[in-house]
């Protein structure tokens, strides 16, 4: 665990903090895309290369965008009169808190016993491109009908009703 | 400690972060946020697991990771002009605000 | 002499590094590299500007910047400083930190891409595998930028220029990812360095150049046009229309920070067109076996000149669009276009060589491109008209 | 951008200088072009209300140009207010002249020499053709050409500004011509040096539409665009190009017989959608049409005075009257109304500007099309906004 892993997981929980906490839903918004960057560099130190670009290229250059052009729509980007948190935030907080609670007494219950093993697998695109076309064409296919359908789906959705509908 | 139970920590307390949000915010595209955080939590656990697993060769963790990452695009991409949609008719992305069934 | 000068600066890199201790070279190596990338493209954007307002000049039959030093050459120095000792307004209402921000993470991203252009040969600063989407990666997060530097300005020129810009930077990326997928599928990798080392090959003193393959010819030309695009060029410079937008997302930046946009803008270029030479041009190789002495950099330079010729050219010639004309553009013909592209590259791939596929696949390309071209014209009931006449 | 639905009430009160509203609050994003926008052909203000890009409302602003010019003429003689004329409509300062003397010739009664008559339209056509070229110019400047089609049309346009220069003194504000005629004669040499420019001008024309003409972009951001019905043109008094690219046939050089425009065969262009392409185009044949009109006139051109040796150039005062003098100016009818008491300055003088009454149908032209087109539509009116402030 190096000073890298420490500084990009710091950058990550602070994106995605400021992304809950943040009163500007732009701002939010921004924060988030600092949090997917944070992740795609932990990819990278995971050694998932593909895996990281990936995540940069879908997150911070379609949902991020996404996003923004979402709240930008709705006028999202003033602060609404009842505050930013919903009426039942307590709940949801202590809900949180619980299964954060949860998973880090697991892992820590657990963590000598984990592997230790740190040698880079090589993994080379060419080794993700068969297996994709290979072991796992059906899931492939499967995504790509998946994204088909949602692609047309929120085009029929976010569509405009014409007059008369 | 072993290094992968430092990405589990960090994908914990994204996990956590990301439920806090959608739990608590109002505006339902800093919900979609939220959610958007705790699938992404789930991916470094995917790859965290795929490295430090037994048989990195066979990808099975990465793939998971993949695809999962072009499932929350999907998801994204539907609901968000699901708000959009929900904005034109009822005027408001306020969650607390849209608790009627009938427009 | 020839392998010297062709290597010239990797052995200097490596002469420079031998005076370290062993445990830094590496990181060492890596800055310098950095260093370079980062002092080469800024100079040649200086120069550049000076060609590109020299070229219009000749155009449109004026003489461009001829002041400043011998024929103007030291126009650039002068811009400069001036755009440096400009006062540096922030707009009142601005969201001052994203303000701030914005032109950082577009010049970062940008220079960002140049990592995995190889520049000559051994010329790389990292061969990565997944080069070609390391490099989309980075391309898609300028667009971040753009809408940071629009929507904190709280300016409504700025926010519809950064919202025209990004729409238009999405559509034309998609375009940009599916013209470049050809060379990928060609050539099994997605390395550029692969890449070039796959066109570096010589039958009858003739390179394997991609364009000069049906597939290869669509695929560059589609990817040129993407670029255009992207860069927010002329004739597809609506993002930043003046005659709409004032200056489109960056109306509300003056001073050093709008140097770092037009930096980030035109270091942009560069790096768009070195790709497209790595692509479609065969990167650093030479034209003609004949041609190999001289240096692989200077090739690759040499294309990438060629191909911001090509910009300034058109900006010099052609009117722009408007955004919806671009977008349907982007989805209704530049997108069917590169899908065609990519069924005609496997056919390519399966069916044996001769003259055959080469009728096949052009025809192929040019009846989709022709017939697309034509049925929108009429579609629109465009074209030239007559006139009639009252004595 | 989603479209959205309007709110009526939020157009009532539309007649308000625009507030900047800080995150658009509501469906409609109120837009002001200008009057420091580049894209203006001067100080002139566009108020737009857009929903997306697609423009609801356009309210034109102007008057920042005004200069008191028609009460500035009631002040002074008749012939101190020729000077002024010029800075009506800068581009094409000849006509203004011609348009100012037609008028005053009429109130008196004045004859005019036939060399002068001949003079004057060769400047005139000339003026036309130099008007015609920079419009298209600025058209396609603020098509994003970036300026490179402005610079052809300046080329061409800056020959004949030297003629101009070389026989009135001035490239632009000329003051050339007098009540009965021109002020000086033109020497042999220079016409000449018009014949030369005129040879030259067909070649211009061809260069201009081979490169303007058939462009995919021009036309697909021309044709169909900013449309205006004949109808409502004739009712909203539009004249000159625009009209006639709206498909009526009306040119007060065949209708009203001015100067001596019998003699000369032209023809008039038509348009048949009364788009923007169509006013491009009537333009661009209008240059042509000019050039014939030239060559004749250069052929036919006799000797003689150019000035009426009858005519009262010193205590100058018409008999109390009313007369309307106008012609066919490049922009469309140009016509000065002058009241006299009998005094040596006139009683009323009006100014009828094509600029000003063109630009009226802005809003027509561009309600439901893209703001991009906006400007596009603006610039092809062809206005100058000395001509529409005063």
């Amino acid at each position: 665990m190096g000073i890298a892993f420490y500084l990009v997981s710091v950058l990550t929980v602070a994106g995605g903090l400021a992304a809950v906490l943040l009163k500007n839903t732009v701002h939010c918004a921004l924060a988030v895309t600092t949090a997917f960057a944070g992740l795609a560099l932990l990819f990278l130190q995971l050694d998932a290369q593909f895996a990281g670009f990936a995540q940069i290229l879908v997150y911070i250059g379609a949902v991020a965008i996404l996003v923004v052009f979402a709240i930008l729509l709705t006028r999202g980007s003033e602060t609404p009169k009842g505050g930013v948190f919903s009426k039942t935030w307590l709940a949801g907080l202590a809900v949180a808190a619980a299964i954060f609670a949860v998973l880090g007494w697991a892992v820590l219950q657990v963590a000598g016993s984990l592997p230790q093993q740190n040698a880079a697998p090589a993994v080379t695109v060419n080794q993700i491109g068969e297996a994709l076309m290979g072991r796992y064409v059906l899931p492939l296919e499967i995504i790509a009908l998946l994204l088909t359908a949602a692609l047309i789906g929120a085009v029929i959705v976010a569509m405009h009703e014409k007059e008369g509908d | 400690m072993s290094p992968l139970a430092g990405y589990l920590l960090v994908a914990a307390l994204i996990f956590a972060i990301g439920l806090a949000g959608a739990l608590t915010r109002r505006n339902a595209i800093l919900v979609l946020i939220g959610i958007e955080l705790m699938l992404n939590a789930a991916n470094l656990n995917l790859i965290a697991f795929w490295r430090y697993g037994p048989h990195p060769e066979a990808l099975t963790g990465m793939m998971f990771a993949i695809f999962s990452i072009a499932v929350a695009a999907a998801e994204a991409a539907v609901g968000l002009g699901l708000v959009i949609s929900i904005h034109r008719h009822a005027k408001t992305t306020d969650l607390d605000e849209m608790n009627r069934m009938k427009g | 002499m020839i392998q010297t000068l062709d290597q010239i600066f990797v052995l200097l890199k490596h002469w420079l590094l031998n005076f370290l201790p062993a445990a830094w070279q590496p990181a060492v190596g890596v800055v310098l590299s950095v260093v370079c990338i980062i002092g080469v493209f800024p100079a040649l954007f200086a120069f550049t500007t000076v060609l590109e307002r020299k070229g219009i000049g000749r155009i449109q039959n004026r003489l461009g910047p001829n002041r400043v030093g011998p024929f103007g050459i030291l126009q650039p120095i002068a811009d400069g400083i001036k755009s440096l000792t400009k006062e540096d307004i922030v707009p009142l209402k601005a969201d001052a930190a994203v303000h701030f921000l914005a032109p950082i993470v577009l010049v970062v991203a940008v220079f960002m891409g140049f990592a995995v252009l190889p520049m000559g040969r051994n010329m790389v600063l990292v061969d990565m595998d997944a080069g070609l989407l390391f490099y989309f990666a980075m391309g898609a997060s300028t667009e971040v930028s753009v809408f940071m530097a629009g929507w904190s300005s709280r300016n409504k020129y700025s926010l519809l220029g950064a919202m025209r810009a990004v729409a238009q930077m999405i559509s034309y990326e998609v375009a940009l990812l599916l013209s470049s997928v050809v060379v990928v599928m060609m050539s099994g990798s997605l390395s550029l360095v692969k890449i070039v080392a796959a066109q570096n090959q010589y039958s009858w003193g003739l390179p394997h150049w991609y364009i000069f393959t049906p597939w290869g010819f669509a695929g560059a030309l589609m990817f040129g046009i993407a670029a255009t695009a992207e860069t927010n060029r002329s004739p597809f410079d609506l993002p930043e229309g003046e005659s709409e937008l004032v200056a489109g997302y960056f109306t509300e930046y003056s001073g050093f920070k709008f140097a770092l946009f037009f930096l980030g803008e035109y270091v942009a270029m560069f790096s768009i067109a070195g790709l497209g030479a790595t692509l479609f041009l065969g990167g650093w190789s030479a034209p003609l076996a004949a041609l190999q002495f001289i240096p692989s950099w200077m090739w690759f330079f040499g294309k990438l000149m060629v191909a911001m010729c090509v910009f300034i050219w058109m900006r010099g010639t052609l009117p722009r669009l408007r955004q919806d004309q671009l977008m349907n553009f982007a989805w209704k013909f530049v997108l069917p276009m590169c899908l065609l592209n990519l069924f005609v590259a496997g056919l390519w791939r399966f069916m044996g060589d001769g003259l055959l596929r080469w009728v096949i696949c052009s025809a192929i390309l040019i009846l989709a491109y022709v017939g697309m071209g034509w049925g929108e014209m009429k579609r629109k009931h465009l074209g030239p008209r007559t006139y009639r006449y009252a004595e | 951008m989603t479209p959205s639905t309007i709110d009526p009430e939020r157009l009532e009160g539309w007649n308000r200088p625009p507030i900047i509203e800080p995150d658009g609050e509501g469906d409609l994003l109120e837009v002001a072009m200008g009057p420091h926008h580049p894209s203006t052909h001067g100080v002139f203000r566009m108020d737009l209300a857009l929903d997306g890009e697609r423009v609801i409302r356009l309210k034109p602003v102007f008057g920042y140009l005004h200069r008191n010019h028609e009460k500035i003429a009631e002040t002074v003689s008749y012939l101190a207010t020729m000077p002024y004329t010029d800075r009506l409509d800068y581009i094409c300062s000849l006509t203004n002249n011609w348009a100012y003397a037609l008028a005053v010739e009429k109130l008196v009664g004045q004859e005019v020499p036939e060399r002068a008559e001949y003079l004057r339209v060769i400047l005139g056509e000339l003026t036309r053709a130099q008007n015609h070229a920079s419009s298209i110019g600025f058209l396609l400047q603020e098509m994003g050409a970036s300026g490179t089609p402005l610079m052809y049309a300046f080329r061409e346009r800056e020959k004949i500004l030297d003629l101009f220069e070389s026989l009135t003194g001035s490239r632009m504000m000329c003051n050339y011509m007098r009540f009965g005629g021109c002020r000086v004669d033109a020497s042999p040499v220079w016409l000449d040096a018009v014949r030369k420019v005129v040879a030259g001008l067909p070649a211009f024309v061809d260069e201009f539409e081979r490169f303007l003409s058939g462009s995919e972009i021009v036309m697909a951001r021309c044709q169909g665009v900013g449309i205006l019905k004949p109808e409502l043109a004739i009712n909203a008094g539009v004249t000159g190009p625009m009209l006639r690219a709206s498909g009526v046939n009306y040119d007060i050089r065949k209708v009203d017989h001015y100067g001596i425009y019998d003699r000369f065969k032209f023809r008039v262009p038509l348009g048949d959608h009364g788009d923007i392409y169509d006013r491009y185009m009537v333009r661009i044949l209008e240059i042509r049409e000019s050039i014939g009109i030239l060559e004749q006139a250069l052929k036919g051109i006799p000797g003689g005075p150019v000035m009426d040796p009858k005519a009262k150039i010193r205590n100058f005062r018409p008999k109390p009257g009313e007369a309307y003098g106008r012609i066919e100016a490049p922009k469309g009818e140009l016509g000065f109304y002058l009241i006299s008491d009998g005094g040596p300055n006139p009683y009323r003088y009006r100014v009828r500007p094509p600029s000003l009454i063109n630009l009226t149908v802005l809003e027509d032209m561009c309600l439901g099309s893209n703001v991009a087109d906006v400007v596009l539509i603006f610039g092809s009116v062809d206005i100058v906004l000395g001509e529409v402030d005063r």
